[in-house]
Formats: structure tokens, C-alpha cells, sequence
């Protein structure tokens, strides 16, 4: 019987677990019987390329809320990082340059974000939200506010190509997914990440550089976020210095959705990704059933708060 | 006598009599949408040609902002406002501000009703939707399937917009708007919100997107859809889609030119300042362009 | 018979773990019922079934005859019942005053909704005084050592009405000086007819003032009846199960060469400490409440600025800036308050344990799995954690059981120097041998070096080699093991007795 | 020279506690010598009349942010509040009614919100954020997307009328400070907090119904931001149902910035004040002095920035 109990617990702490997965499980079941297009291969590898930058960038805000900070740069980085990215391929040509440019210019803002939080000690929301202002600016002047546009197909492959039957940003999206789902689980610095969130004190007092795991965790959102910046712009063949507007909150929202805690020290990838597929289907599905755009955003907010309901019943004891 | 920055320093330059110590204001109503990014240009190009002064607030398309920001220009005391409204109506108590401040108001875009302005330049939005959708039908040769981009909802342009564009379609019977959906002006919202459709409606004829970012955004959709002879129509006519245009992948723009929109209201400011009196409304040039008459047009600009 | 409160076949599951098997516990009215039993027994368990924190899974309490139901802490308290924590409940923001008179401000004004702080501080300043405590009522929490804390709880608990006081490890974190007044306020509520619930691990302070004993084994009643019924030995017996030889190992150390020397150290909380320790030796910092022993090794691993003076390893001049500046010189410290600055309180055992160390178990930066594990296990049967799951988070251990995870994780450092503060507050006798004897054997077989701060007079004594007393932030005698006396110790800690003719090593 | 140095840490602390204080005179001066018409009467008026709508939400958002949550739905209760609010005066003609529908749709969603928060122990971040996509949603719907005018002198009174020198809305934002003051300072609610931010689980074990006062703390921020709601409307005689998109960031910056923990437990309203008056003073001193708006977010971002670094110097230590 004791045998049977353990069972029984075992499998109820999965589905606890996986709780939010149900929701994403039932959200397709319901888009499948309301549409028969929702559930067919070519729609789900759209819906997962277009879920693929905001995936990316809230994979980064993960490790950011795991740690017990936060990351409002993240929308202004991809304006950021996209225009120097794109300005870089006009005027160099050369694909690899622009995509490194991208990426370098995102882990920067990133590297000076947690420099600035963890040297001098400073709220994560209120330097992010400078950085948010900040380089939004900077990406305006920049651009001369206008669009850049790219026709560089080498550059576009990155958001327009394939790997097979894939798309190349939702292979991206799944590499990142399991890279930071090793750093996060197997690696010294993930374990500081959770330990950091959940203690920072006592994490340095166990002798710990603190600091530097932050700025590596800020980096590393920053980094991920100019590698949302260089996919977006290749999809639109163009960069724009009003991208990625409100994506910070959009990732947030999935991370908290996907069961980090604000608080720090809990949460995983696996969960974001998740969250980012529930809001993304959401959106796709009601589209795709043509809800009229009035209602989407009461249908959206119901949604939300009845999957976090019914996500609290299921865990009713944690 | 205010301001350190390059503005001031304009001033000298201009030859013109009488317009040395002018300082225009200009409200614009936002910055996120290439458009107005080449109205503000064109303005502020026009203005050093002309030797005058001009201070740029930008309200980010909110209302309240809007009136912040013409306060704040109040305060600094401007010779003439040129308010471009957020609102058609929700716009009125900003501008009454500067009336009763003893500031001429100019108003550009949208007219504003009850406003005791100097003068409106604009067009008729509705009107604008309407010529767009009409050719649209034209080149569906009446019947068809579309998709119809609106801008962000609850505001003015993508109401009135919408609205001609549907006015025009009640016409044609025969075409189909198989989904209308918000875009929120933004070209990577027009792509993947067309893809979704997309999902569902494999076989469209035509796609309306109430702005060119969406436009252009909906193209990326199409084409990795490999669906290139949809007719797609947009409005605004920016640079970019007047080039799309001219590669044939844009089928048309409602254009509005934005540089004659900044220059024009530039030009006519001055006039306020200088006691010339000014018709009440100046009907703002506009033109759909098309491929036929798209290298006339980029000659004329 | 008088008894005021009845617990009767009490039992209480955590998920698949039944940690109390119909236990029973009867109080009399004003009596002090002392609750024994080894760490993770059950005894903050029951407690806090008693004050509302959990609900049992069946059992009844009857509090006067009359079967009364506890659903929440609010119901606990107006049934008369309160409760000192094992785990400190403050708010580290705010002040004493406020922390005091949390949940039961005295109100005033419209509609009784002011908050009148003033009165708040007057009676918490009365209570101080009563007591004759040395607290500043002002201050806010965050600032207070953690001693000072455990007054602040004692106060909360006492400035309530209650007719039941429940006691959880009161004196864990006091000196001497500050269990002695505590006894004399558990006599004057003991003559008010209240009837308290005492647990504690310091076996001495149960004879000095418990009428009744109740000794508990994994989470079932073992004994119970009149303190005339039991003396240590028979208490330890029943604790542990099996009689228990001498608490403190026979020391046969070989105290070597100089290892560690702290020359003139000052900063804002000591003044001008010396010390030298050599391998193989156990020091023992003696002081009471906010004499500021702990700072000593607060600034030794680099959490508090060094302001003058050095600090020589091995004869060498070293510079300490961080915490990881010192464990990278061989230096471990197990700190006082394991809750906010020993664990991760989410994470489980084994990565609690093996944080500090965490290189020694990793090869290019990926862990490996496998010796984490492994070291896991070693140190839970080193130690004798009591738990289900080494990956159970540390939160749901007993208090005793954290304790240990705090020290393993340092021994998994294998340090050089070892730091601890207060290293077996809330340890049963059976786990405080075992520590006493690790770090014994620490100091004889891998000449290391301990310096242990306490404010426990018979640790100190039975364990150090030397010992350094401290007063207001300076040492003010030193003091060989076998010439000193609990006596001795007290009239220098407490100043009655100054330094002069004493004599300071240098 | 004990009694010395006491005077002197409590001076110290003194400007440790108004080290915003500090930089904000800053801004004033250099705005005053930048521009003769910063430093007027007129001015000043204007510019509190300008931040008195985001000063009032940032009030509420302080009691949230101090009890340790956060509101994200207080930018969309503006737009559902005062579109009702709108609604009624249009429907009725009736000014008090109108007000005071505005205000209950900002409380019953704010209690909404604290309901399920605290009885359901749903994260604040996610709870907020389906209300605040939701009753969006709902403000379109209502509105038809259209904004509503408002032409009765009563009601615009509110926004645009002045008690002797002193804008309406500049005197309603003040009220609203002393009156949060008070609560927080002298009120055992405002006790309690500062207790649930700084430790729920020890305020609940000490007997306090946690539930009802973190209800009432999401409710005066529903309420708040209904107030704001009917002065903007009040202002711009006229209720758009996009509205007030946007401020839950404007505010949640003020209060971060004016020194408030968003761990909880610690600041104050005045500090909020502050907080809103720096951002609302650089905004409009940069357009007074015509910084071109492409350079307006680069210099907000690193003034913010500079703001921060320059108040943690001042307080080193903590
Ligand atoms: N919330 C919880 N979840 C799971 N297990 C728990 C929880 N709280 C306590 N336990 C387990 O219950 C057992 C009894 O713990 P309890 O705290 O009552 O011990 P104790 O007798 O007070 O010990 P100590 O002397 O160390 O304080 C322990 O094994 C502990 O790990
Ligand atoms: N962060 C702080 N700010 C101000 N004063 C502090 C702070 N931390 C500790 N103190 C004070 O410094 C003094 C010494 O503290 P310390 O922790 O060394 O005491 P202790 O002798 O170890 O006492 P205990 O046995 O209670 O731990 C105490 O009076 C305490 O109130
Ligand atoms: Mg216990
Ligand atoms: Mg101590």
C-alpha cells in the first residue's frame, strides 16, 4: 500500500508540475475543434516561428527572474541591436559581421545592465528601465527613425529559412531552449543562479562572486535578446527602431506564467516556454478563427486568469 | 532667447525679413511610425531653409501627452502652434490651451471640430480608405477574398480608414473579407498576424492594411507563403513602400505624401506669424499611387 | 487534577511522511512542561499544531475540559495561546516596538483605526525595563544581533494575555546573562497560573525550572511525568534511544606552529583585537549578547571592513575583502543565523551543501551529478541528518537538522581555519557530541584550527584549548581551558571584573 | 563628542533619506538657467497639473509595491474607468453620479484583482496583468473604439478648474498624498503594510487577517487609478478607451525611483512624489528647452541613471 501511495504522489506532483502544460494541451484541443486548420503541421511551425523571438528573449528573462532581478531592456535591445545589425550589413555586406554586430551590441547592454546592478548595487527596475529609455533613444537616432531595410538573403535565411522541414528561428528557439536548460541544471552557474534567487546573502557568504554571475545572467539576456533583434530582422527583411516595443512585459508575463517566481530562486525553461506558447497559440488561434479584435483582448485576459486558476487548483497544497 | 540647441542657431542664417526671431511649435502626435518620422524631417528641413525656429514635442499617439506637451510649449512661449491631434476630438482641450494662451493654432491630419484654429490642413481619411478599397476591388475585378489590416484600435486614422475601406467594399458584393483583424500599425504585428489568417484562408486575392508597416509586414507573410499575386494596398506611400511599390510588390499606396505635410504647414506658420490670412482649410495634396504613376510621383516629390 | 490543556492522539503527514503518531501531551495550570526529544522528533510539530501554524491530521485539544478546534494562528492566540518560534518570526524593517506589538497595536482615534506607536514603545520600553534587558526599543530589527532577536520574540510572546506560552528553543540564542532573566520571567508567569510549554536542548536549564517532561522519539510519545523522574542520563537515554558516554571527547590535540594571527583589528563593532591561533588548536571567543565576539569573525571572512590592523596566515600578510577572498585562503564560517545567511532555503540538502564547493564537484564547469550525490549522502550520515530526501528543500527540516547542513557544507570546503558562531544552537545532545567530537577530531588528526564564538559558558569550556572573553567589542581575558571556571567566564563577559592582571597573549 | 556624532549620522541621514530630494532641486536649477520660463509660477502649475494623473496611480502603486506586489491593470483601469465614467455623464447628465462611477469601476477592479491575489494566492504580476489585457478589452468594447466627449462645465471642472491659484487636479493630487501619508504613517492598516511587505508569514502568524488588507491595498489602488481616471477625462473633455496605456510603467518607475523596495517592506509616498515629480519635471523642462525628441529618451534614460547612481553614492552604506 505504501508502495501505491508513493505512486499515486508521484504522479499527481506531475501533473502539478506540469500544470500550465495542461492548459497549453487543452488551448490546442479547443483551436482543433474550432478550426481545422489550427492543428496541421504548417500551422504549428508558423505559430512557433513567430513565437520563436519573443521565446528567445524570455528564455534570457528567465534566468534574470531565477536570479531575483528583472530585465526591462530586453524590447529596446532588439530595436537596438537590430538597427546595428542591419546598418553594419549596409555598410559592410558581410552577413557574419552583422549577425556578430547583433549580437554583440545586445550582450554589451547586457554586461553594462548588470555591471551597474551588481557592482553598484542598484534596483534591477529602475537600470533596466533607464536602459529601456535609453537605448530606444539611441536606436531612434541611430536609424534616423526609419526603417532599415535588409536584403542580404544569406542575412534573411536567418528568419526565413529552413533546416529541413523547420524553420531556421524555431530551430534557433529549440537550441536555446536546451542550452540554457543545461546551463540552468547542470552547470556550477545555474546552480548559483537558483542559489543567488533564493538566498543572494547567504550564496555569498558561501564564499560566491555574486557579482559575476549576475552580469553573466544579464549578458546572457541581453545576448539572447540581439539574437531575437538579428531573427526579427531578417523575418521582415528590415530593422525597425520601434521593434520589439512592450516585448519586455510580453516576456515577463510568460515566464511568470510559466511558474517562475518573481521572488527569484524557482522556475525553469521548460515552463517559459510554455507560457510563451500558451499566450502565442492564443493569439495565432484567435486569428485564426477570426474573433473579432475587439473581443481578443477580453478573451485573452480570461484565458490568462482562468489558466492561472486552474493552474492553482491543481498545486492547491504548495 | 530660449533653448541650447542647434535650433537657436538657425536663426541667423535665414534672410527672410521679419522671420528671425519665429519659433514655431509642432505637437506631433508620434514618432513610432515612419510617416511621422518624415513629417517631423520635412518640417524641421523646412525650417532651417527658412530660417525660423522650431521645438518638436512628441506625444507617443496619448492624449494626455499630447496636451503636456503643448503646455510645455505654451510655457516656452511659441510664436504659432501646429498641433498634429492624436484625437479628433479628444485633442480639442490641448489646443484650446493655446488659444486662450493668445497662440495661433494650425492644425494638420485630422480636423478637430469647435476648435477655434487658424487653419486645418489635412485630407479626409474616410475618403482615403475609400479610394484604396476601390482600387482594390478594381484590381479584384470585383470579386475575391480579402484580409483587412486595421491600425491600433480606439484610434482615430484606423477607425476612419477602416471605415472608407468597408464603405467602399459594400459596393462588391462578390468580395469577401473573410478576416479583419488589428495590426496595431506595426510591421511585425501585420506578419504574423497575416500568417494566422493565412492558416485558415490559404486562397486570398487581396489584403488591405490601414498603414505600409502593416503593408509591408503582411508582404514578408505572402511571400514565404509563396503567395506573390495577392494584391496587397496600403496607405501612407513612405519611402519604403513607394520602392516596394516600383518592385512590384506593393500594389498601391494611398499616399499623403509626409514631406509635403511637414513642409506645407512649415510654410503656412510662418504665414500665421506674418498676419496673412489663411483659407480655413487647406486640403493637404494626396494621391494613390500605384504602379502606373508611382516614378511621376517620386519625380514630383 | 488542574490541567489546562490536553493534546490527545495527535498525528500529522507530511505527503507520504507520518512524523507524529498519536501523541499526547498534558499540561497543568501553572506549571512549566518541558518537551524533549532529539532534533526532528516532532516537538515544533506539535507546537505548532497547538498555535495554528498547522492542522493536525487527527486528534483532539482540549484546553479547560472543553474540546476546543485551531484552524488558524488567529484562533490559536484567542484560545490563549501563544507561541515563541523556533524560527524567528520579525519583520526585519521595522522596529522592536512595532515587531512587539504586531497584530495587537493599541489603537486610538476615529473608529479605533490610529495607530498610536507612542503607546506601543511606552509598554515595550516598561517590558524592557521589567526585565531588565538591554535592547534598544527603537531600532529596527535588521540591526539587532541574533540574540537580541530572541529577546525581541520573548518579548512578543510575553506581552500578550495568554493563559497557555508556548516556548520553542527560547535560550538557543542566549548567553547566560539573558537565560537567567528569561528563567526569572518564566517563574513570575508560572505564578500567574499559566501554564508554559518549554523546549530546549540545554538539558541543565529542564532541571532548573521544568515541573513536568514529556520526551518524544520519532514522533511518538516515549516518557513522561515529574521532573523528580528523570535525571540527564535518563533523559539522554530516552532521547536517543541508547546511553550516551561523555558529551565532549578526551582531547589529545598537538596544538603546532602559528597559523592564523590577527593583529590589532578594529573596525566600527571591535576595538584592537589580537589573536593567534595555531594548528591543531580550538579557541574559544566567550561573551554575551552584542559583546561582539561573532563581528570578530564577521570581519576575519571579509563581511565586515577591516578599519585597522592585519591579518597574518602562515606569517604571511593577507588582505580579506569577500567572503570568497577567505575561502580561497582555507578560510570556513559557519555563521549564527542559518536561515538568513547559512542556507537557500528552497534548495535542497545536498545543494545546500555543496554550494561553498561546488569546483571540487564539477570539472569545467558542468557538475557532476554523481559526487554530488555521493557527498550528499556522506555528510547526512556524517552528521545524522534527519530526513527524507536528500533533494527535500531545507525549509522542512527540523531546526536541529539545519544546523547540521550548515556545518557540512563547510566541511566540504576542507578549510584550513574554521570560524563558527554559535555551531550548536538547537543541536540535541546526541548530534552536539557528534559536532564536538568532528571538530575535535578536526584539530588532532588534520591539524586545523577552530575558533568558535559562544555564548554557551559550558561549550566553551569543555571544548576550546584557550579561551578569549569578550566585553563591548574588546577581549579582556585570556584564559587557559583548565584554569577556567562558568564563573570565572561570567564576571569578565559581564564587566564586573577588568582586565588588569590578566594576561592579553601577544 | 558622543552627542556629536549622533547629530552628525542623523544629518547624515537626513540627506540619505532625501538624497532624490537632492537631485531634484538639481534638475530644477538646471533648468532654471537653462530656460527663463522654467522657473515661473505659471510653470510649475502646469507642470504639477501635468503629473498629477500619473502622481495619483504612482500613490496607489506604492501601498502595492511597499505590501511586496505590484499592479500592472492600473493603465487600463484609466481607460475602463473613464470610459464609464464618460458613459454615465452622457446617459444621465448627472456629474456626481458620473464621478462616482469612475471611481467604483477603479475600486471593484482593484478588489477584483485583491481578491484573487490574496484568497487564491495567485501572483500579483500575473492577476494584474490579465485585468489589465481584459478590462482593456472591455474599454474598447463599451467605447466601440471611439472616444466619448464630455462637454458638461461640471465635470471639467475637475480637470480644468482652479481652487484659487491652485489647479483642481494639482489640489486632488495633494490631498491624495497627505491622506496616504497618514494611512501608511499613523494607521495600523498602514502598519500592517509594511508588515506583510516586510514578512507575510510572520505578520499572518501574529494574528493579522493578511487577506483583507492586501484586498483593501489593490482596491485603493483600483481606486486611484479611477480618480486619475475621471481628472484625465476631466482634462482632455473626453475619454479615450487607449487611454492611460503604458502608465503602469510610468509609475512603477516613480515609486522605484523615490526609493520603494520592489522586495516590499520599505519606502513612502513621499518619496513617490519625488520619484513622479523627476520624471514629469525632465520631460517637460526637455521640451521647454527643445531637446529634439529622438535625443529626449537618451538624455531621460541617462539622467535616470545618473539619478540612481548619485543616490547610492549618498547611501553608501545601506
Ligand atoms: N513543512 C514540512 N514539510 C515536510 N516535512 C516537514 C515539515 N515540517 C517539518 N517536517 C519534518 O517533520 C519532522 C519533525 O520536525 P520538527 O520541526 O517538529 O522537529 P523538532 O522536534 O522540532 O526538531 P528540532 O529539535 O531540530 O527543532 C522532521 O523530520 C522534519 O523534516
Ligand atoms: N547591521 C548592523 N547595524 C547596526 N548595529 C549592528 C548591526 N549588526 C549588529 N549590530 C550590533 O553590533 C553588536 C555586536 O553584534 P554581534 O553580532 O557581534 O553580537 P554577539 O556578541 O555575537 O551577540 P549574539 O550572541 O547575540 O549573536 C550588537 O549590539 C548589534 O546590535
Ligand atoms: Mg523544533
Ligand atoms: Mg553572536
Amino acid at each position: 500500500m505504501d508502495e501505491m501511495t508513493k505512486k499515486k504522489l508521484l504522479s499527481l506532483s506531475a501533473i502539478q508540475k506540469y500544470g500550465m502544460m495542461l492548459i497549453l494541451v487543452l488551448i490546442i484541443i479547443i483551436f482543433s475543434v474550432l478550426s481545422p486548420n489550427f492543428f496541421t503541421y504548417s500551422n504549428f511551425m508558423s505559430m512557433l516561428r513567430q513565437i520563436s523571438v519573443i521565446g528567445i528573449i524570455a528564455a534570457g528573462q528567465t534566468l534574470v527572474i531565477i536570479k531575483g532581478g528583472i530585465d526591462l531592456s530586453v524590447g529596446s535591445i532588439v530595436a537596438f541591436a537590430g538597427v546595428v545589425s542591419a546598418l553594419t550589413l549596409a555598410s559592410t555586406g558581410n552577413t557574419t559581421l552583422a549577425i556578430i554586430a547583433g549580437l554583440l551590441v545586445g550582450a554589451l547592454v547586457g554586461c553594462l545592465n548588470g555591471v551597474l546592478i551588481s557592482k553598484l548595487k542598484l534596483s534591477p527596475l529602475i537600470v533596466t528601465l533607464a536602459s529601456m529609455t535609453l537605448y530606444g533613444g539611441v536606436a531612434l537616432v541611430l536609424s534616423d527613425g526609419n526603417p532599415i531595410i535588409v536584403s542580404e538573403s544569406g542575412f534573411n535565411f536567418l528568419g526565413q529559412g529552413y533546416v529541413g522541414p523547420i524553420p531556421f528561428p524555431v530551430f534557433l528557439l529549440i537550441a536555446v531552449y536546451l542550452v540554457l536548460f543545461f546551463i540552468l541544471r547542470k552547470t556550477i552557474h545555474g546552480q548559483y543562479i537558483y542559489s543567488i534567487g533564493g538566498n543572494e546573502k547567504a550564496t555569498k557568504l558561501s564564499g560566491v562572486k555574486v557579482d559575476i554571475h549576475k552580469i553573466i545572467v544579464y549578458t546572457t539576456s541581453g545576448l539572447l535578446a540581439g539574437l531575437a533583434a538579428v531573427i526579427l530582422t531578417a523575418r521582415l527583411s528590415s530593422a525597425s527602431p520601434v521593434a520589439g516595443t512592450g516585448y519586455e512585459l510580453d516576456a515577463i508575463a510568460a515566464v511568470i506564467l510559466g511558474g517562475t517566481s518573481l521572488f527569484g530562486g524557482r522556475g525553469s525553461v521548460f515552463g517559459t516556454l510554455i507560457g510563451v506558447a500558451i499566450l502565442g497559440f492564443l493569439t495565432s488561434g484567435m486569428n485564426l478563427i477570426n474573433v473579432s479584435p475587439f473581443y481578443q483582448d477580453i478573451a485573452k485576459g480570461l484565458i490568462i486568469l482562468f489558466a492561472v486558476i486552474i493552474d492553482r487548483f491543481i498545486n492547491r497544497d504548495k | 532667447a530660449c533653448g541650447s540647441n542647434g535650433a537657436e542657431g538657425q536663426n541667423n542664417e535665414g534672410g527672410d525679413e521679419g522671420s528671425e526671431d519665429i519659433t514655431i511649435g509642432y505637437a506631433i502626435n508620434t514618432l513610432n511610425n515612419p510617416f511621422f518620422v518624415e513629417v517631423k524631417e520635412s518640417a524641421e528641413a523646412a525650417a532651417e531653409e527658412l530660417g525660423v525656429n522650431i521645438s518638436v514635442v512628441n506625444a507617443n499617439g496619448d492624449l494626455s501627452e499630447q496636451i503636456s506637451g503643448v503646455e510645455d510649449l505654451v510655457q516656452q512661449q511659441v510664436d504659432v502652434l501646429i498641433v498634429d491631434p492624436v484625437d479628433s476630438e479628444g485633442s480639442l482641450t490641448a489646443i484650446n490651451g493655446a488659444v486662450e494662451a493668445g497662440i495661433p493654432v494650425i492644425t494638420t491630419g485630422r480636423s478637430i471640430e469647435g476648435a477655434d484654429v487658424v487653419t486645418h490642413m489635412g485630407y479626409d481619411e474616410v475618403k482615403n480608405g475609400e479610394i484604396a478599397g476601390e482600387f482594390l476591388a478594381e484590381q479584384l475585378e470585383g470579386q475575391g477574398k480579402v484580409i483587412e489590416l486595421q491600425g491600433t484600435l480606439g484610434t482615430d486614422v484606423a477607425n476612419n480608414r477602416s471605415e472608407g475601406f468597408n464603405n467602399a467594399l459594400s459596393n462588391y458584393p462578390d468580395i469577401e473579407i473573410v478576416s479583419s483583424q488589428s495590426a496595431d500599425f506595426d510591421r511585425t504585428e501585420g506578419m504574423n498576424v497575416t500568417e494566422n489568417i493565412l492558416q485558415s484562408h490559404s486562397e486570398i486575392d487581396g489584403l488591405y492594411a490601414a498603414n505600409d508597416e502593416m503593408g509591408l509586414g503582411a508582404l514578408q507573410a505572402l511571400n514565404s507563403n509563396n503567395l506573390s499575386d495577392v494584391a496587397v494596398v496600403s496607405n501612407d506611400g513612405t519611402g519604403e513602400a513607394l520602392n516596394s511599390v516600383i518592385d512590384e510588390e506593393l500594389t498601391g499606396t494611398m499616399a499623403v505624401s509626409p514631406k509635403a505635410y511637414g513642409e506645407e504647414a512649415v510654410v503656412v506658420a510662418i504665414d500665421v506669424v506674418n498676419g496673412e490670412e489663411q483659407p480655413e482649410y487647406i486640403e493637404l495634396p494626396s494621391e494613390f499611387v500605384s504602379l502606373e504613376n508611382v516614378e511621376e510621383f517620386l519625380a514630383e516629390q | 487534577m488542574d490541567d489546562l490543556l490536553k493534546m490527545r492522539s495527535i498525528t500529522k503527514s507530511f505527503g507520504p511522511v507520518e512524523v507524529l503518531k498519536d501523541v499526547d501531551l498534558t499540561l497543568m495550570r501553572g506549571s512549566v512542561h518541558a518537551l524533549l526529544g532529539s532534533n526532528g522528533a516532532g516537538k515544533s510539530t506539535l507546537m505548532k499544531i497547538l498555535s495554528g501554524n498547522h492542522m493536525s491530521d487527527s486528534g483532539e485539544v482540549y484546553l479547560k475540559g472543553k474540546k476546543i478546534s485551531i484552524v488558524d494562528p488567529k484562533s490559536s492566540k484567542e484560545n490563549g495561546i501563544s507561541i515563541i518560534h523556533q524560527e524567528f518570526n520579525l519583520i526585519p524593517d521595522l522596529t522592536v516596538y512595532e515587531n512587539v506589538f504586531l497584530g495587537k497595536e493599541i489603537r486610538k482615534g476615529f473608529l479605533n483605526f490610529i495607530n498610536s506607536k507612542k503607546e506601543s514603545l511606552k509598554h515595550t520600553q516598561k517590558l524592557i525595563d521589567k526585565y531588565g534587558l538591554d535592547i534598544d526599543a527603537e531600532k529596527p530589527i535588521r540591526e539587532l544581533s541574533v540574540g537580541e532577536q530572541q529577546v525581541v520574540e520573548i518579548l512578543k510572546a510575553i506581552s500578550e494575555d495568554s493563559s497557555i506560552l508556548i516556548m520553542d528553543e527560547p535560550t538557543a540564542a542566549l548567553s547566560i546573562k539573558e537565560s537567567e532573566r528569561l528563567f526569572e520571567v518564566v517563574e513570575s508567569i508560572k505564578a500567574q497560573g499559566i501554564g508554559i510549554i518549554y523546549i530546549s536542548h540545554r538539558l541543565d536549564e529542564i532541571q532548573r525550572i521544568c515541573d513536568y517532561v514529556t520526551v518524544m522519539r520519532d514522533g511518538k510519545n516515549i516518557k513522561e511525568g515529574g521532573i523528580s523522574e528523570f535525571s540527564n542520563e535518563k533523559i539522554i537515554e530516552y532521547m536517543v534511544g541508547t546511553k550516551m558516554e561523555n558529551m565532549f571527547p578526551e582531547k589529545n590535540n598537538i596544538i603546532g606552529e602559528d597559523l592564523l594571527a590577527l593583529n590589532h583589528l578594529s573596525n566600527e563593532f571591535i576595538n584592537n583585537i589580537n589573536i593567534s591561533v595555531k594548528k591543531g588548536e580550538i579557541l574559544g571567543l566567550f561573551g554575551l549578547i552584542g559583546s561582539g565576539h561573532t563581528k570578530v569573525l564577521d570581519a576575519l571572512f571579509g563581511i565586515n571592513k577591516i578599519m585597522e590592523g592585519v591579518i597574518l596566515i602562515n606569517g604571511k600578510e593577507e588582505k580579506i575583502s569577500s567572503p570568497s577572498d577567505a575561502k580561497k585562503l582555507g578560510i570556513a564560517y559557519v555563521t549564527e543565523n542559518r536561515k538568513e545567511e547559512g542556507l537557500i532555503l528552497d534548495l535542497g540538502v545536498t545543494d545546500n551543501i555543496i554550494i561553498p564547493s561546488m569546483k571540487l564537484y564539477a570539472s569545467y564547469g558542468v557538475k557532476n551529478q554523481k559526487k554530488i550525490m555521493n557527498a550528499g549522502k556522506y555528510y547526512k550520515e556524517k552528521l545524522s541528518i534527519k530526513l527524507n530526501h536528500l533533494s527535500d528543500p531545507v525549509v522542512n527540516l527540523s531546526g536541529g537538522n539545519q544546523q547540521k547542513v550548515v556545518l557540512s557544507k563547510w566541511l566540504a570546503t576542507q578549510p584550513e581555519v574554521i570560524l563558527l558562531s554559535e555551531p550548536t544552537r538547537g543541536i540535541d545532545v546526541g548530534a552536539r557530541s557528534e559536532i564536538y567530537r568532528i571538530l575535535t577530531n578536526l584539530t588532532t588528526e588534520e591539524e586545523k584550527a577552530v575558533l568558535m564564538a559562544s555564548s554557551d559558558s559550558e561549550e566553551v569550556l569543555g571544548l576550546s584549548d584557550r579561551i578569549l572573553i569578550f566585553f563591548e567589542g574588546k577581549i579582556v581575558a585570556e584564559i587557559k581551558a583548565e584554569e577556567a571556571t562558568p564563573e570565572i567566564l561570567m564576571e569578565y563577559a559581564s564587566g564586573a571584573r577588568n582586565a588588569e592582571g590578566v594576561k592579553i597573549d601577544g
